[in-house]
C-alpha cells in the first residue's frame, strides 16, 4: 500500500514541477518547480523498490537518490546566480539608459 | 498499528501534494520558498517513513538545512535590486507583500489550458504505467549484501556510494567543484554592507553552537562508515556552520584571498583522483582498493571530500568569488595597461 | 503503538500550522511558522524513532535542529534586514 | 586486469585533473588543458588500434562486475565520437589560446578577457571530461550524471561572456537542459523498476517489450530531444550559441549537441532496439524533418552571421534524426553508420565556421553579414575555411558530408521511402543558399570599405583551416571510420534484416 | 510495561498538549509577538517533556546524552532566533498589539 500511494504521490509532485518549471514566469519559482520535480523522481525511485513485507532495504537507490539530490543542489545553486547577475545586468542597462535619457534631456 | 502507519502516509502525502500545488499557485515568491522549506521537512518524514534514513539526512542537512537560505539570501538579492524593498513593513500588522514579478492573476489563456491539459494526461499516462508494472524485480539487495564484506564499510549505503559505484560519486563530487567553478565564474560574491554592530545575542548564539555544529558535522562524517551519515551529510552539516559564520558577519569574504578558498574547494576531488590513481597502481583497476585497507582509506576520503562539499555549499551560499580575485574595472579609454594581476 | 499515534497527532499540529503560512499577514510571522515546524519536525522524528525502531532517527533529528534556527537566521540577517541599520537600534 | 588495459581510463580523467590543476594554477592553465587534450587524444588513438586488433572491450571500475559496479565499454560509435571529441577538443583549445591572447591585448572591459580565460580552462577540461565519460560509460544512471557534467558546464561556458543577452540565454539553456536531465531520469527509474539493472550490456540482453520500457524509452527520448535541441524543442538553442563567446560556440555546438544525441543513438539502435515499434522511428523521422526544412528557411531569415550558424545547427541537427526511420525501415546497417559518420562531419565543419565567424568578429567588430564585405581581403585563410566548411554542410563531393548523405539518400530510394528523400535533397538546397550567401558576401563583393589594417592572427586563423579540412578528408578516407564502425556491430545483426554492404 | 516506561508514555503525553497549544496560539493570537511567545511553549516545554519521556523508555546511555543534547540546542538556537525575529520585528515598526 505505501508503495503505491508513494509511487503516485512521486508521480503527481513530478508533474507540478514539470507545469511550475514551464508556466511560470518568475526564474525562482521555475528553479523551485525545477526542485519539485526532483523531490518527485526521487520518491519514485525509493517507492519503486521499497518492499514493506520482507522490509529489506536496496541500497542501490538510495546511493542514486543521494546523488541525485546532491546534483539538484548544485544545479539549484547555479541557477539562483545566475537569475541574480542576470538581475543585475538588467538594472545596470536599466539605470544606464534612464542616464543617458537624463542626458539627452539635459542636451535639448 | 497498520492502520496508523498507513493514516500516517495518507496525510504526509496529501500535505506534501497541497504543498506543491501551493507553490504554484501562491502569488508571493516568499511564500513560496516558505512552502518550499515546508516541503523538505515533509520529503524527510517521507523518506524515514521508507526506511531510508540516510536519503532522509540528505534531505534534511542539503534539501532544507541548506536549499532553504539559499532561495532566501536569492530573493532579497534579486528584489533588492528590482529597486522595490518587498520586504519593507509598513507599520501595523502589514499586509500582503506583492512582489515585482506579481504573478499575474492566473486568467486561463487558453495557451495555459493546453498545457494543463497536457500534463493532466501526461500524470494520468505515468500513473497507469506504474501501476500495470507487475511485481518489481530484486534489485541489487543481495548482491549488495552479498560482497558487502570486501567494501571495508558495512553501511551497504556507503559502501555503494563509495566503493561499488565509486565512479559515480567520483563525477558527483566533480559536479559539485564544477558548481563552485561556475559560481565564481560568474559574479562576486554579493555582499550587503557590514552591519554596525551585529546583536549580542547572534554572536553569542553563533559562538555557542559553532563547535556544536562542527562536532555534529565530524560525527556524521566518522559515522558514515557504519550507520547513516557520510560525507555529503557531514559535508552539508559543516556548510551550516560556514554559512553562520557568513550572516554574522565573523567572516569577512570579500577581504578573503582566493587560493586557500580554492585548495579547499579541489581537496576532495584531489583526494578522490589520487585515490583512484592509487588503485591503478596497486591493484591495476582504477579505483579498486585493497580489501584489508579499505576502511580507514574510504574513511580519509570521506573526510576529505566532507571538508569541501562543506566549502563549496558555502561558496554556494556567498554567490561569487571574493571580491579580490579577478577585479573588472569599466574600460577606461586609453588604459592599455594589462588587467590588475589578481591575487 | 503508541508512538505512531503521537506522530500522528503532532503531523495534525503541522498540517494545522500551514494555515498560517497561507494567511500570516507579515513575512516574520509565515517564517516563525517555518521554524515551528522544524521543531514539531524534530518531534515527529523522535517519536518515530521508537515508533519504527530506527535508533538512526536521532541523528536526523540533531540536524534537524540545527537546520530550522539557520533558516531563521538567515531570514533575519540576510532578507529582513535595511541597509546600514544596526541590529539593536 | 592488465597495467595496459588501463588506456581505457586516460580520456576521462587526464581532463579531469586538468580542471582540477587549472582551477588551482591559473597561470599554467593553458598549458595543463594542452597536455590533457593530447594525452587524450593518445590514449584514443591507442584505444582505436586495440579495438581493432580485439574488437570491444569492457573495463569494471573498482574491479566490481555489471551488476552491482561501472563497466566502461569501448565499440565502434563510442570510438568514433571520442576520436573527434579528443581531435577538436586539441583544435579548440589552440583556437582558444588565441582568442584570449588576442581579447586580452585589446579588452572591452579591463580584467574581463582575464576572468573569461581563467575560468574558460577549468569549464571546458570538465566538458571534456563529461563527453568522454558519456561515450565510454556502461551504466544507464552514469550516463545522467555524465549528462549533467556536460549540462551544467555548457551553461557555465554559455555565460562566460557576462553580456546580459548571454546570461538570459545561459539560465533558460540552464533550465531546459535540467528538464531534459529530469526526464531522462525518470526514464532511468523505469528502467530500473521494470529490470532491476542498470548496465547496459545485461539491458540489453533483457531487452523484452513491456509497458514499463516503452514509457521508460519515452521519457528518456523527449528528455534527450530537448538537450539536443531537435525541432519542435530548439528554442535554446540559438541565443545559446550565438551570444556565446566564439571557442564556447564551437564547443557547444560542435560537440556537446553531439553528446546527447549519441546518447539516443545507443538507446534507440544497441539497447532498445526490438522493443521499439516502428511508428516511433517514423515519428522521428518527421521531427528530423521538420527540423531540416524549419530550421533552413529560419538561416535565410537572419542577420547576424553566429545566428545564421546556430540556426544552421539546427538544421543539420534534423539530418541525424531523419536517418532513424532510414535505419531501421531500410535494414542495412548503412543508413545507421552514416548517422555518425553525417555527426562527426558536421562537428568539424561546425567548429571551423564558428572558429572564423569569431575570428571574423574579433577582427570587424561586429557580424552584421550586410557590412562583412570582403574579409577575404585581409582575412584570407578564415574565409577559406568558412568557405571549406560550408562545403561539407552542403555535402559537395569530396566532403565528409557527402558521404553520409549520400548513403542516406541510398537507404531511402532502396527502402522506397520518397518523403525522405525529397527532404534530404530539400535540406542540401536550403544550405548551398545559406552558405553561398555569406561566402558571396566574404569573397565575390570586391571592398569598397577601408581594409582594417591588423591582421597579424596566427593562432586564431589555423585551428579553423585544420578543422575544415579534416572535414573535407573524413570524405577522402572514408573507408577507415566505416571500417572502424562496421568492425564494432555488436547487436547490429540482430537489428538488420539485410546484410550489411 | 516497566514502571518506568509507563512514567515515559505519561510524559510524553503531558508534552502533547504543549505542541497543540504552540500550533493553536501561533494561529489565534493577533501578533508577531504574542505568536512567538506561543511558538517558544512549544519547543522548550513540549519537546522537554517528550525528551524526558523517550529517555526512561531506553536503557541506552547514549541515546539519553543524544536527547538531551538536542533538546539544549533547540533551546539555545531557537530563542536565540525567537529574540531576533522580534527585535526586527520592532525595528521595522510592527507595534505590538494593544487591547482599545
Amino acid at each position: 500500500m505505501t508503495t503505491i500511494l508513494y509511487s503516485v504521490t512521486g508521480l503527481l509532485l513530478f508533474v507540478f514541477g514539470l507545469f511550475a518549471l514551464i508556466v511560470c514566469p518568475h526564474p525562482l519559482r521555475k528553479i523551485l518547480g525545477g526542485n519539485v520535480m526532483s523531490a518527485g523522481i526521487f520518491l519514485f525511485l525509493v517507492a519503486a523498490s521499497y518492499r514493506a513485507d520482507t522490509g529489506e532495504i536496496d541500497a542501490v537507490p538510495q546511493a542514486m537518490v543521494l546523488t541525485g539530490i546532491v546534483v539538484s543542489v548544485c544545479i539549484t545553486a547555479v541557477a539562483l546566480v545566475l537569475s541574480t547577475r542576470l538581475q543585475q545586468a538588467a538594472d545596470q542597462g536599466a539605470r544606464r539608459r534612464r542616464k543617458r535619457r537624463r542626458e539627452e534631456d539635459a542636451g535639448e | 498499528m497498520k492502520m496508523l502507519l498507513t493514516g500516517f502516509d495518507l496525510l504526509l502525502a496529501l500535505t506534501l501534494l497541497w504543498l506543491a500545488w501551493q507553490l504554484l499557485r501562491s502569488t508571493d515568491i516568499f511564500k513560496a520558498i516558505i512552502f518550499f522549506i515546508c516541503f523538505g521537512l515533509l520529503m524527510s518524514l517521507a523518506w524515514v517513513r521508507m526506511h531510508a534514513p540516510d536519503v532522509a539526512l540528505a534531505e534534511a542537512a542539503i534539501g532544507t538545512g541548506l536549499t532553504g537560505p539559499l532561495f532566501l539570501a536569492a530573493l532579497r538579492r534579486i528584489e533588492r535590486k528590482a529597486g522595490k524593498n518587498m520586504m519593507s513593513e509598513p507599520a501595523g500588522n502589514g499586509e500582503e507583500t506583492g512582489s515585482r514579478w506579481k504573478a499575474r492573476n492566473r486568467e486561463m489563456s487558453p495557451l495555459l489550458w493546453t498545457v494543463t491539459a497536457l500534463t493532466c494526461c501526461l500524470a494520468g499516462l505515468l500513473i497507469w504505467t506504474v501501476l500495470i508494472i507487475p511485481r518489481p524485480l530484486p534489485g541489487l539487495a543481495d548482491q549488495v549484501a552479498g560482497s558487502l564484506a570486501e567494501s571495508g564499510v558495512n553501511n551497504p549505503v556507503t559502501a555503494v556510494l563509495l566503493n561499488f559505484r565509486g565512479y559515480d560519486t567520483l563525477l558527483e563530487v566533480m559536479v559539485l567543484l564544477l558548481g563552485a567553478i561556475t559560481v565564481w565564474s560568474i559574479t562576486h560574491a554579493p555582499f550587503p554592507p557590514r552591519v554596525p554592530d551585529t546583536s549580542p545575542v547572534q554572536k553569542a548564539a553563533v559562538r555557542l553552537l559553532l563547535p556544536l555544529i562542527c562536532l555534529i558535522g565530524g560525527y556524521l562524517v566518522w559515522q558514515g562508515a557504519y550507520q547513516t551519515g557520510g560525507a555529503f551529510q557531514g559535508g552539508a552539516v559543516l556548510s551550516a556552520a560556514l554559512v553562520l559564520l557568513l550572516i554574522s558577519d565573523f567572516l569577512w569574504l570579500p577581504g578573503m584571498r582566493s587560493l586557500p578558498l580554492r585548495l579547499g574547494l579541489t581537496l576532495g576531488p584531489l583526494v578522490f583522483v589520487l585515490l583512484a590513481g592509487f588503485g591503478i597502481l596497486v591493484e591495476k583497476t582504477l579505483l579498486r582498493l585493497p580489501v584489508e585497507y579499505a576502511g580507514p582509506l574510504l574513511l580519509f576520503l570521506e573526510a576529505a571530500c566532507g571538508l569541501s562539499i562543506g566549502l563549496t555549499l558555502a561558496a554556494f551560499f556567498a554567490g561569487g568569488r571574493p571580491a579580490s580575485d579577478l577585479r573588472e574595472t569599466p574600460y577606461s579609454g586609453e588604459a592599455k595597461g594589462k588587467g590588475p594581476a589578481e591575487s | 503503538m503508541i508512538h505512531v499515534a503521537v506522530a500522528l497527532f503532532l503531523l495534525l499540529t503541522v498540517v494545522l500550522g500551514m494555515i498560517r503560512i497561507v494567511y500570516g499577514p507579515t513575512v516574520a510571522d509565515r517564517m516563525m511558522a517555518a521554524q515551528l515546524f522544524g521543531t514539531s519536525g524534530l518531534a515527529i522524528l523522535l517519536v518515530l524513532a521508537w515508533g519504527m525502531d530506527m535508533p538512526e532517527l536521532i541523528d536526523i533529528a540533531l540536524t534537524f535542529s540545527l537546520l530550522a534556527t539557520l533558516a531563521t537566521m538567515t531570514f533575519v540577517r540576510r532578507v529582513w534586514y535595511e541597509e546600514g541599520k544596526s541590529d539593536d537600534s | 586486469m592488465a597495467f595496459a588495459d588501463s588506456w581505457i581510463v586516460v580520456p576521462v580523467f587526464a581532463p579531469l585533473t586538468a580542471a582540477l590543476l587549472a582551477f588551482l594554477v591559473r597561470r599554467a592553465s593553458f598549458f595543463i588543458s594542452l597536455a590533457a587534450a593530447c594525452l587524450s587524444l593518445l590514449a584514443v588513438a591507442v584505444l582505436v588500434n586495440r579495438f581493432l586488433v580485439n574488437g570491444p572491450a569492457a573495463y569494471a571500475v573498482g574491479g566490481w562486475d555489471p551488476p552491482l559496479g561501472i563497466c566502461l565499454r569501448t565499440d565502434g560509435p563510442a570510438l568514433i565520437m571520442l576520436v573527434l571529441t579528443a581531435v577538436a577538443g586539441v583544435g579548440i583549445s589552440l583556437y582558444a589560446k588565441g582568442y584570449f591572447t588576442l581579447r586580452i591585448e585589446r579588452p572591452s572591459r579591463v580584467g574581463r578577457p582575464e576572468r573569461q580565460e581563467r575560468f574558460f580552462w577549468p569549464l571546458w577540461m570538465l566538458q571534456l571530461t563529461g563527453l568522454n565519460g558519456l561515450y565510454l560509460s556502461g551504466d544507464i544512471f552514469n550516463l545522467y550524471v555524465t549528462l549533467e557534467v556536460i549540462g551544467v558546464s555548457a551553461a557555465a561556458l554559455a555565460a562566460l561572456s557576462g553580456k546580459s543577452a548571454s546570461l538570459i540565454a545561459a539560465l533558460r539553456y540552464l533550465l531546459v537542459s535540467l528538464l531534459g536531465s529530469m526526464s531522462y531520469l525518470l526514464g532511468v527509474v523505469f528502467v530500473y523498476k521494470t529490470y532491476g539493472v542498470l548496465d547496459l550490456g545485461l539491458l540489453q540482453a533483457a531487452a523484452a517489450p513491456a509497458p514499463g520500457v516503452i514509457a521508460a524509452m519515452a521519457l528518456m527520448s523527449v528528455g534527450l530531444l530537448l538537450k539536443t535541441a531537435i525541432f519542435p524543442m530548439h528554442f535554446w538553442l540559438p541565443p545559446a550559441h550565438a551570444n556565446a563567446l566564439a571557442p564556447v560556440s564551437a564547443i557547444l555546438s560542435g560537440l556537446v549537441v553531439k553528446g546527447s544525441f549519441f546518447l539516443l543513438f545507443r538507446l534507440w539502435f544497441d539497447i532498445f532496439s526490438p522493443v521499439l515499434p516502428a511508428a516511433a522511428f517514423n515519428l522521428m523521422g518527421s521531427l528530423g524533418a521538420g527540423a531540416i526544412i524549419w530550421g533552413g528557411v529560419q538561416v535565410l531569415r537572419q542577420q547576424r552571421l553566429k545566428l545564421l550558424i546556430a540556426y544552421s545547427t539546427v538544421s543539420q541537427l534534423g539530418y541525424l534524426v531523419i536517418a532513424f526511420p532510414l535505419a531501421f525501415a531500410g535494414g542495412s546497417s548503412q543508413a545507421w553508420s552514416a548517422v555518425l559518420f553525417m555527426a562527426s562531419g558536421h562537428a568539424c565543419a561546425k567548429i571551423a565556421m564558428f572558429m572564423s565567424a569569431g575570428t571574423i568578429m574579433l577582427h570587424a567588430g561586429h557580424d552584421r553579414i550586410r557590412d562583412l564585405a570582403g574579409i577575404r581581403a585581409y582575412l584570407p585563410v578564415t574565409a577559406f575555411a568558412y568557405a571549406a566548411a560550408g562545403v561539407n554542410l552542403i555535402g559537395l563531393p569530396p566532403s565528409g558530408g557527402f558521404i553520409a548523405k549520400w548513403m542516406l539518400l541510398i537507404t531511402a530510394l532502396a527502402g522506397h521511402q520518397w518523403l525522405w528523400a525529397v527532404v534530404l535533397l530539400a535540406g542540401s538546397f536550403l544550405a548551398t543558399a545559406y552558405v553561398f550567401r555569406v561566402v558571396a558576401q566574404l569573397f565575390v563583393i570586391p571592398p569598397d570599405k577601408p581594409v582594417i589594417t591588423r591582421r597579424r592572427a596566427g593562432l586564431l586563423e589555423w585551428p579553423a583551416l585544420i578543422m575544415a579540412l579534416l572535414s573535407l578528408l573524413l570524405g577522402l578516407m572514408a573507408p577507415y571510420p566505416l571500417r572502424l564502425l562496421e568492425a564494432g556491430q555488436i547487436v547490429r545483426t540482430a537489428m538488420t534484416m539485410g546484410g550489411g554492404p | 510495561m516497566t514502571i518506568p516506561e509507563i512514567i515515559g508514555l505519561a510524559c510524553i503525553a503531558a508534552g502533547i498538549p504543549f505542541f497543540l497549544s504552540g500550533t493553536i496560539g501561533m494561529l489565534r493570537f493577533p501578533d508577531i509577538f504574542t505568536r512567538l511567545h506561543a511558538l517558544t511553549k512549544a519547543d522548550n516545554v513540549g519537546l522537554g517533556f517528550l525528551i524526558i519521556g523517550l529517555c526512561l523508555q531506553t536503557d541506552d546511555w547514549f541515546i539519553v546524552i543524544k536527547l538531551v543534547l538536542i533538546w539544549v540546542l533547540v533551546l539555545t538556537a531557537s530563542s536565540a532566533s525567537c529574540h531576533l525575529v522580534a527585535r526586527r520585528a520592532l525595528q521595522k515598526g510592527i507595534r505590538p498589539w494593544t487591547r482599545e
